[in-house]
């Protein structure tokens, strides 16, 4: 289970892989793997957005993403979780957020992946800033 | 007691400052560590956190905690 | 919209990062990527699982496969869906299927991506046979 | 009329084939498609497709088409 902080572009699809791949010990046991992952978008709320800075508080993500996994893990046993997420400077079309799960079913692997991304939404402490035609400001949150 | 308070985002910009350490009577709680540190009455819109563990107004602080102040999250 | 049919081995993070590289006119449009990896398992129902072999009805599959993508597309209005398939031999901890859907949000990649795995699982005409220590047995339909 | 008919899987094992053509009369259904093709009774136990979309015992099949029968598919 790793939960992952970075600055520098976010390549999801070598993560997974190499994830996989370092985690001999899953092999041949997990029939299903679910990813998630977030992305940029250039455009909010009827707006372009030209940039994007992703502010977040280190110790309190890294500690409220390691508990939501574990809950996720607990709840489906799933048999491997990795979250990696962006902070600092983002481009429209960067992916921001990763989530994978591998588990023995889909069930548990769909299951415990959306737990992840919806509690990560509401509880890990990143707040976006964009750059629009208007200027900078601070993104409202999700209904 | 001693404490550290940090500030995120819009609460960060508008106080115009991301940490202080605070001097306090012992026990105090979160909506004190507010006032204290910022001079505004607390008026619960500021989500908070003890020790990178989410906290409510009444929650009280001991000696060398970390407290945080921030708006709602929106990352993801 | 794209299905394929394969017999060689498949990389599924290869293939979702070169699909969503070619797709340039979503770029910037997606906020969501939700993607599905169905890999061989080494057991089933309590046995060891030597090899598989997945017949299909070539045809047919392809047809299946392309109405349940447009159904997952016009009901949550997906931006962009891709299916890739084995058949033929597989062994242990190969993929054999990956679901890859890019929508605005997170709700419509999740419910279209979970929509065309459960579609596929029971109208794609395919039929796997696992081999055990005890022979060759075709694999009964999951509940 | 002239179809073509093909077996998949355990029926296609049971039955020791993969494909027949085969001359019907007119309007014949899915089901008596079987009992000409396989010599067996229609017992309901196949899916059945005409020309790559499935299709019922009752359904009735024209000339040139593709019949084909399978058990539960197992993809995925």
């Amino acid at each position: 289970m790793s939960v992952h902080l970075q600055e520098s572009a976010l390549d999801p699809w070598e993560w997974v892989q190499r994830h996989q791949a370092e985690h001999t010990a899953i092999q041949g046991k997990f029939g299903a793997t679910s990813v998630f992952v977030g992305t940029m978008r250039d455009f909010n709320q009827g707006q372009q957005v030209e940039a994007m800075t992703l502010e977040h508080y280190p110790a309190m993500t890294q500690k409220q993403l390691e508990t939501i996994c574990d809950e996720a893990r607990q709840q489906w046993g799933v048999l491997e979780l990795l979250v990696v997420h962006r902070y600092g400077a983002i481009k429209p079309n960067d992916p921001i957020v990763l989530v994978a799960v591998w588990s023995g079913h889909r069930e548990q692997a769909f299951k415990a992946c959306r737990y992840v991304i919806d509690a990560l939404k509401t509880r890990a402490p990143f707040w976006k800033q964009e750059q629009t035609s208007d200027g900078r400001h601070w993104v409202e949150q999700e209904g | 007691m001693s404490i550290t308070v940090l500030y995120f985002a819009a609460i960060r910009e508008r106080l115009g400052q991301d940490r202080r350490e605070l001097e306090l009577p012992a026990s105090a709680t979160i909506a004190e560590v507010w006032t204290q540190s910022t001079g505004e009455p607390w008026n619960g819109q500021a989500l908070a956190a003890i020790n990178q563990e989410y906290a409510k107004a009444g929650d009280r602080v001991a000696d060398g905690d970390e407290v945080a102040f921030f708006p709602p999250v929106t990352g993801g």
